[in-house]
């Protein structure tokens, strides 16, 4: 019982950043803009959390900085694919690359030390014990006493689904997305949604890396977004952007990270360390499969 | 009338070497149909766009109500009472029509919310207001070409703008249409709103318009009233010189099937019937045109044939050999293709004028290559765009330059150079002429009928009904995916067939 | 061709004053540090010798991704494929025992088929079921990596070493060196060459080259898509491949634990600056080594921490691609403003 | 006055195959060096080669152009090393943790006997993991231990810690994870929960940098880690409740020294297990919670290690 728990709260843990940076993603992706970097605006987001927690002993510094750093990156790709209109596949690399770089560098020069930095002077973002719920057994266990953020991302969700699919920035985000010129000559420069798309998916990726350094754990270690990026980007490809479907999607990836680590007990651990990235594959699959059907039928 | 807009000297260069405009200065007055004509490529479009918002002057002075004004993006002319619907509906087709109408204005709620009772609402009283025939909720992409127009006339007016731009707005309408899109303007101009009317059809801006420009190679031809000109003096003005239309079909005699297409149906991937049995011969040295709104099948038939998409029955030969499963390849051998889409279809803009050329040669002729297929023979290709360049008179700089640096005009000869070169039997065109001038396309018309006295086979799907009468030899209708008609070009009338494109069906009431 | 040197050389010269600005910051000395770096990477014979070995993985994974992306296929997967092909070279040289005249061509070719297996296997996920060779080439990086791990860890591991690694291959399979330039080098131009004359000569090259511009139009005019992306998925895995049995080969002569860790983005990051150009993918990946070579001699002379070189790196490809932006954007500013000035004459 | 024969040896280089920044091995060996620099206040240059195959080589010969004495942690270019140090007899090559032997025998290696160290770490958790009156802990016999990734070194901590902890009860069950990953906190992380789930009650980490997130792991549960390679006690107080240190600073520190006063022999082999202090149990703690019965215990076989009347078994892979 113990450890079926567990699964489900590594689930939900693990699913978190994931799924913060996809929704992120899905905007961009509504708005018709290939977003690859949301690995580096999530590492970027990480570093500059840690930043802020350690020189204000503050974790609402370290959010606040977190998402200040994504954001400059999120203008740097406006300044690149936008206004100068570079290839946002290229882009997208060249800010990874130099995310990645930078917080190395960065780690060296203002902390002293490779690899990872950790301390006491870091202060992390609270758990939070939902009063009532938390007593109730097993349902208390799931539900109750996650970070802060994980219950921010549920929040986030629903205003992302409500936000694309009910409001106005919604109507108009997709209308972007479909045909940029139609809403360029309703009075509304596409360009201008595409950049709040973008400035929205960099301060969700910012929430992300601070939930990496300062919610699950509470250090900063060098590519520390571990790929996270490019998953939340396969989640939003493979769904369509569907913020729901996303979701479940970051979930699944959140329990066969888990999964893995749990099937060592039967297989060597190279081959479960696989298993997120073959589940991913599975999904590509599965997904490619119903497609090719509903293109048939 | 006052003077409700100015437009002073406007210059407008497109890098790296077109005017579009060329020091054009010309006023509108409020409450009148001020029609703007001119050739392709004269540079009407790109004087409205400027007047829009939608593309900066390099210089020149716009007034509007008696202040200077230049609008930097569509939201600003908008909000001070100019639309425009443009020559290509610009529309969401996942969309429905009140989503349409009120984007970019839409009434909120509380977050930010989308009032949708509120906005249906308000499009419902418009469409009641000037009387439109259409339905809030359907999804733009279901609805008629012209019903879509009808979205973008309504958009406008739901923004209540008093200036009305409309950038040729019968070309994509059926001779039916035309009329009840005319009264709708003029109930406009009645109620005190201004149209400026864009087209090249001399006709309709005869009967429509109050006052009319003319435009030539982006310079002012002039401004006439209607009342005081007549289509010949216009047409002059249009063109710079007087119009011969010279007689060009000559009787021949036809010959044996070269392509038969046996009931061809396709159903698509949502279950929508798009053909539903078609069945045309073409034989040699016979041109058949196949005439339809657009939207009504002629893409899939062209898909079809092409190969690009497998119908769900029917039978396709060419020369008696089957095609209808064939690979790509194969039916090249037996098909020339003019596509209506250069940019993604008929050429590689980015590649170079050589490369194009040699595209799909390079497979069917042995000379294009050596050590067995394996290694291109570039002597071989440039003396064969060479070729094609003598031929077809083509304007380029070198046979290396990108495509994309030809005029239009040009890049259709290329490419007819190409296909008209591969000596495949049947030939298909699809919309030929679309986009080119008067020039150019007399000069496809041409080499189109230089193939039929060839004893080519020609199927060609245009929407210009015209086009069609000049040099067909049949015509055949398609509506909603069926073939309705298979008339002698000799023995019908452009209205029998305006019928049969609306309608599906002859008019009751023939008036003939 | 002009405007492309002076992009890149613009490009490469703004990144490195950052870089300057950084280390003055900083406190270092920015002449003395990139005087150190080039010595290091260009000084004398030894140093150019390894910088050209070090070119080798860096120019071949971005061979792949350059004709990748030219003709098509988002071939993202260099790094898995470069850890199959050095798998299947290191393999071939532990089990077969032929004279060097046999034992390289073999183990080149097994590099060749190690690489283009792995892609082969993203080709046909693609072909049958259209799964994008966008995600299955990211996520058969990761697979390849454990299972390469793997394989060195239990299959053909090294009893006598401490970290997981296979024993050295067979002798006669090691690319001889001559004097301090490994021969490894001369297989790279080669491939460079060959390349180069398939993509731009050739019959396939310029279906590839056509349809990667405009896939409908070559469709239509007869070009086998399907058949061609499959060509192009396997040739530029088994490059990327070619580019790890390289590697086993030139170097440890044994498939240790992190051999292609520090390739993963290099080959696409130099696509990507190179515009998917051959020649110009060959200079900045000799370039790139360049800075990745002289990072060691920055670092050991003034101490400069070598992570710079990776802030460098993403900056020059950050300001070539903006440049380029930029440059087309000015050039049509410039033929606008002559053409005004025509007319008013 | 100088003595002739004395080697020169103010230029010292800390050449690894990987890089600095594990909070553990490396950065221990980097401490060392430091030491050496304000000890002896010769200079002093670190080489991280990245895990880059293409680095090794010119990374030595670098670091014979630059230095007189060089510290190396080889792994993966053993050969190369060979190779080098039979070109230049006359520098000193000090290879850490693994033995390498040219054939002119000049690089003297340290090799440090883990499996000791770890066998009292063993001893602890196991102890530990027996005795429910510290808070939290359950009676299940259950400990466990989180891997970077499957590697001999790793598994010969594993080994020994097994060994040590089934020296205190055969019943005593160890449960491992492996990350596959040296950098990734998170999944360190997650993996120690899942150990702790099972009902391990003792988690020791071997996973450098991810390590961390075990140690973070082990206080959000309130249940208790052990370090590894360098003092981790004070990173999660209250919950770490021993470290293995693998001291290599102090190795170097040694070596050196041996070449200052002269008494450096090149090509011996090193070893240094808990008699050298090189690789040790340590429980200084600002809040330590084991009991002193453990404390002592350990120390007790320590002793007996250090004496020579307990022999450690010795893993081969
Ligand atoms: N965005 C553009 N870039 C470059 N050239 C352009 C652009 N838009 C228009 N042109 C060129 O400017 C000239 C005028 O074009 P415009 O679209 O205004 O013509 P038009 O009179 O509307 O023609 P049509 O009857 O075909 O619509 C043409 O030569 C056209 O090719
Ligand atoms: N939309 C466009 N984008 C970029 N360049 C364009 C565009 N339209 C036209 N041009 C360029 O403008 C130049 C003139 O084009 P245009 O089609 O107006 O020529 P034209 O004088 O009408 O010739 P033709 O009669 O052969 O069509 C060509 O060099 C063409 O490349
Ligand atoms: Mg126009
Ligand atoms: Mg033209």
């Amino acid at each position: 019982m113990k450890i079926a728990i567990g699964l489900i709260n590594g689930m939900i843990t693990a699913a978190t950043p994931i799924l913060l940076a996809a929704l992120g993603g899905t905007l961009t992706f509504y708005a018709g803009i290939f977003n690859i970097a949301m690995e580096g605006m999530m590492l970027a987001g990480a570093f500059f959390a840690v930043i802020g927690s350690y020189f204000f002993n503050s974790w609402l510094m370290g959010i606040l900085f977190a998402v200040l750093a994504s954001l400059v990156m999120a203008v740097i790709f406006i300044l690149f694919s936008v206004v100068l209109k570079t290839d946002e596949f290229v882009t997208g690399i060249g800010l990874n690359l130099f995310a990645l770089g930078a917080t190395t560098y960065f780690l060296r020069q203002i902390f002293k030390v490779k690899g990872a930095f950790s301390g006491p002077g870091i202060v992390s973002v609270p758990n939070i014990e939902i009063p009532l719920i938390k007593d109730i057994p097993l349902v208390g266990e799931i539900l109750s006493g996650h970070n802060l953020i994980v219950y921010l991302t549920l929040i986030i969700t629903i205003w992302v689904a409500y936000l694309v699919f009910k409001t106005r920035f919604g109507l108009r985000l997709r209308a972007a997305g479909y045909n940029p010129t139609c809403l360029d000559t309703s009075g509304v420069p596409a360009d201008r949604v595409r950049i709040w798309s973008l400035i929205i998916c960099g301060a969700l990726c910012g929430l992300a890396g601070a939930y990496l350094s300062l919610g699950y754990v509470t250090l900063f270690s060098e590519n520390m977004s571990a790929g996270r990026g490019w998953i939340s980007l396969a989640a939003v490809i493979l769904v369509n952007g569907n913020p729901w479907g996303i979701a479940l999607i970051s979930l699944l990836f959140g329990f066969s990270d888990g999964l893995g680590l749990f099937l060592q007990r039967v297989l060597p651990s190279q081959f479960t360390s696989m298993v997120p990235y073959v589940a991913t594959l599975i999904a590509l699959f599965v997904y490619s499969i119903r497609r090719k059907e509903t293109v048939l039928s | 009338m006052n003077t409700i807009i100015e437009m002073q000297g406007i210059v407008k260069v497109f890098p790296p070497n077109v005017v579009a405009l060329n020091d054009v200065s010309v006023d509108f007055r409020e409450g009148e149909i001020h029609a703007i004509v001119g050739e392709n490529g004269a540079g009407k479009s790109t004087l409205m766009k400027i007047l829009y918002g939608m593309q900066p002057a390099n210089s020149g002075r716009i007034r509007y109500r008696g202040q200077d004004a230049i609008f930097h993006d569509p939201g600003e002319a908008i909000a001070n009472g100019i639309g425009m619907v443009h020559q290509e509906i610009i529309l969401i087709p996942e969309y429905t029509v009140w989503q349409n109408v009120v984007l970019g204005v839409e009434p909120v709620g509380l977050f930010g919310r989308i009032d949708e009772k509120e906005a249906r609402r308000r499009v419902q009283a418009r469409i009641q207001e000037f009387n439109f025939n259409l339905a809030v909720d359907a999804e733009v992409g279901d609805i008629s070409v012209a019903a879509r127009q009808k979205v973008e006339i309504l958009k406008l007016l739901y923004r209540d703008v008093s200036v009305l731009i409309m950038d040729e707005p019968t070309a994509v309408l059926t001779p039916q249409e035309i009329p009840q899109l005319f009264n709708e303007l003029r109930r406009l101009r009645d109620n005190g709103h201004t149209i400026l009317f864009i087209s090249h059809r001399l006709d309709e801006v005869m009967e429509l318009s109050d006052r009319i420009t003319v435009l030539r190679r982006g310079r002012k031809i002039g401004t006439v009233d209607t009342a005081d000109t007549s289509k010949e003096q216009l047409a002059q003005m249009m063109v710079g010189r007087e119009v011969i239309f010279s007689p060009l079909r000559q009787e021949q005699q036809i010959g044996d099937v070269v392509a038969d297409i046996q009931g061809i149906t396709y159903i698509d991937a949502m279950k929508r019937e798009r053909l539903k049995d078609i069945s045309i011969r073409v034989r040699a040295s016979e041109i058949v045109g196949v005439a339809g709104v657009e939207g009504n099948g002629q893409f899939e038939l062209v898909n079809v044939l092409m190969g690009l998409l497998k119908p769900t029955s029917g039978e396709f030969f060419v020369c008696g050999e089957r095609l209808t499963h064939a690979s790509i390849l194969d039916r090249r051998k037996k098909i020339a293709f003019v596509s209506q889409d250069r940019a993604s279809m008929g050429a590689c803009l980015s590649a170079s004028i050589m490369e194009n050329v040699l595209m799909t040669h390079h497979r069917l002729n042995k000379r294009f290559s050596k050590f067995g297929g394996l290694v291109l023979d570039y002597a071989q290709a440039n003396r064969f765009t060479e070729e094609v360049r003598q031929k077809l008179d083509v304007q380029m700089d070198s046979r290396q330059a990108v495509f994309r640096s030809l005029s239009g005009g040009n890049q259709q000869k290329v490419i007819l150079g190409r296909e008209l070169s591969l000596g495949a039997p049947f030939i298909l065109l699809d919309q030929p002429t679309r986009g080119l001038d008067v020039g150019s396309i007399e000069y496809v018309h041409q080499q189109i009928l230089r193939m039929r006295a060839e004893s080519y086979a020609l199927l060609m799907l245009s929407s210009d009904l015209d086009e069609l009468f000049r040099i067909s030899d049949r015509i055949v209708v398609l509506h909603r995916g069926r073939i309705v008609a298979d008339l002698i070009t000799a023995e019908t009338s452009i209205t029998e067939v305006g019928y049969f494109m609306l309608e599906g069906k002859p008019n009751a009431t023939k008036i003939d | 061709m002009r405007q492309k040197l002076i992009n890149g050389l613009v490009g490469i010269f703004v990144a490195m004053l950052l870089g300057a600005g950084v280390m003055v910051m900083q406190g270092y000395q920015p002449i003395e540090t990139y005087l150190a770096l080039f010595n290091y990477s260009l000084g004398n014979w030894y140093s150019i010798a390894t910088t050209l070995r070090n070119s080798v993985p860096l120019v071949l994974t971005g061979l792949s991704a350059s004709v990748a992306f030219a003709s098509g296929p988002v071939n993202l997967g260099q790094p898995g494929q470069l850890l199959m092909g050095a798998l299947l070279a290191t393999v071939g040289g532990l089990y077969l025992d032929l004279p060097p005249a046999m034992l390289l061509p073999i183990l080149i070719f097994l590099a060749l088929l190690g690489g283009a297996l792995w892609s082969g296997v993203a080709a046909l996920l693609r072909y049958w079921f259209n799964m994008s060779e966008f995600i299955t080439t990211l996520m058969l990086n990761m697979i390849a990596d454990f299972f390469t791990y793997w394989a060195i860890s239990y299959w053909f591991f090294d009893k006598a070493a401490y970290s997981p690694m296979t024993p050295p291959i067979n002798q006669n399979g090691w690319m001889p060196e001559w004097g301090d330039f490994n021969t490894s080098v001369i297989i790279m131009f080669i491939a460079v060459l060959v390349v180069w004359f398939i993509f731009t000569r050739s019959l396939a090259g310029y279906e590839w080259r056509i349809s990667g511009q405009n896939n409908l139009f070559a469709r239509l005019g007869g070009v086998e898509i399907d058949r061609n992306y499959m060509w192009v998925m396997l040739l530029t895995g088994a490059l990327a491949g070619l580019a790890g049995g390289l590697v086993v080969l030139a170097g440890p002569h044994r498939f240790i634990k992190d051999i292609g860790a520090n390739y993963a983005w290099d080959g696409v990051m130099i696509a990507m600056v190179a515009n998917n150009g051959i020649v110009a993918t060959l200079l900045y990946g000799l370039f790139f080594a360049i800075l990745q070579t002289g990072a060691l001699g920055m670092e050991l002379i003034t101490a400069v921490p070598s992570e710079l070189i990776m802030v460098i790196q993403a900056v020059i490809v950050l300001v070539v691609v903006a440049g380029r932006g930029y440059l087309e954007i000015l050039a049509s500013k410039l033929a606008e403003r002559r053409k005004m000035r025509e007319r008013a004459i | 006055a100088p003595k002739e024969e004395q080697v020169t040896a103010d230029k010292v280089v800390y050449l690894i195959n990987g890089a600095l920044g594990d909070n553990a091995f490396y950065d221990s060996g980097q401490a060392g060096i430091d030491r050496i620099a304000e000890e002896f206040g010769v200079e002093t240059r670190t080489i991280e080669c990245n895990f880059d195959a293409g680095q090794y080589e010119p990374s030595l010969q670098a670091a014979v152009g630059y230095a007189d004495v060089i510290f190396v942690i080889s792994y993966g270019f053993e050969d190369q090393l060979k190779e080098i140090a039979d070109k230049y007899p006359d520098k000193i090559f000090v290879n850490l943790d693994t033995v390498v032997q040219n054939s002119k025998n000049t690089i003297t290696s340290v090799d440090f006997i883990e499996e000791e160290s770890a066998y009292l770490a063993g001893i602890a958790a196991g102890m530990l993991t027996l005795d429910t009156s510290v808070p939290n802990i359950n009676p299940e016999k259950i400990i466990g231990a989180v891997g970077g990734d499957v590697d001999p070194v790793i598994s010969a901590f594993i080994f020994a810690y097994t060994n040590g902890a089934q020296s205190v009860d055969p019943d005593v069950v160890v449960e491992t994870k492996y990350l596959g990953d040296w950098e990734d906190t998170a999944k360190g992380k997650q993996a120690a929960l899942q150990l702790y789930d099972i009902g391990a009650d003792v988690v020791f980490q071997i996973a450098a940098a991810a390590g961390m997130g075990v140690l973070q792991a082990a206080g959000e549960r309130g249940l208790y880690a052990i370090g590894v390679d360098t003092n981790q006690n004070d990173i999660v107080p209250g919950h770490v409740v021993a470290s293995d240190i693998k001291d290599v600073g102090l190795a170097i520190w040694n070596v050196y020294n041996s070449i200052n006063d002269g008494s450096y022999k090149p090509g011996e082999v090193l070893e240094y297990g808990l008699k050298s202090g090189a690789v040790d149990v340590v429980f200084d703690a600002q809040v330590q919670v084991l009991p002193q019965a453990i404390i002592d215990k350990v120390a007790e076989a320590r002793q007996q290690i250090i004496d020579g009347t307990l022999v450690i078994e010795r893993y081969v892979p």
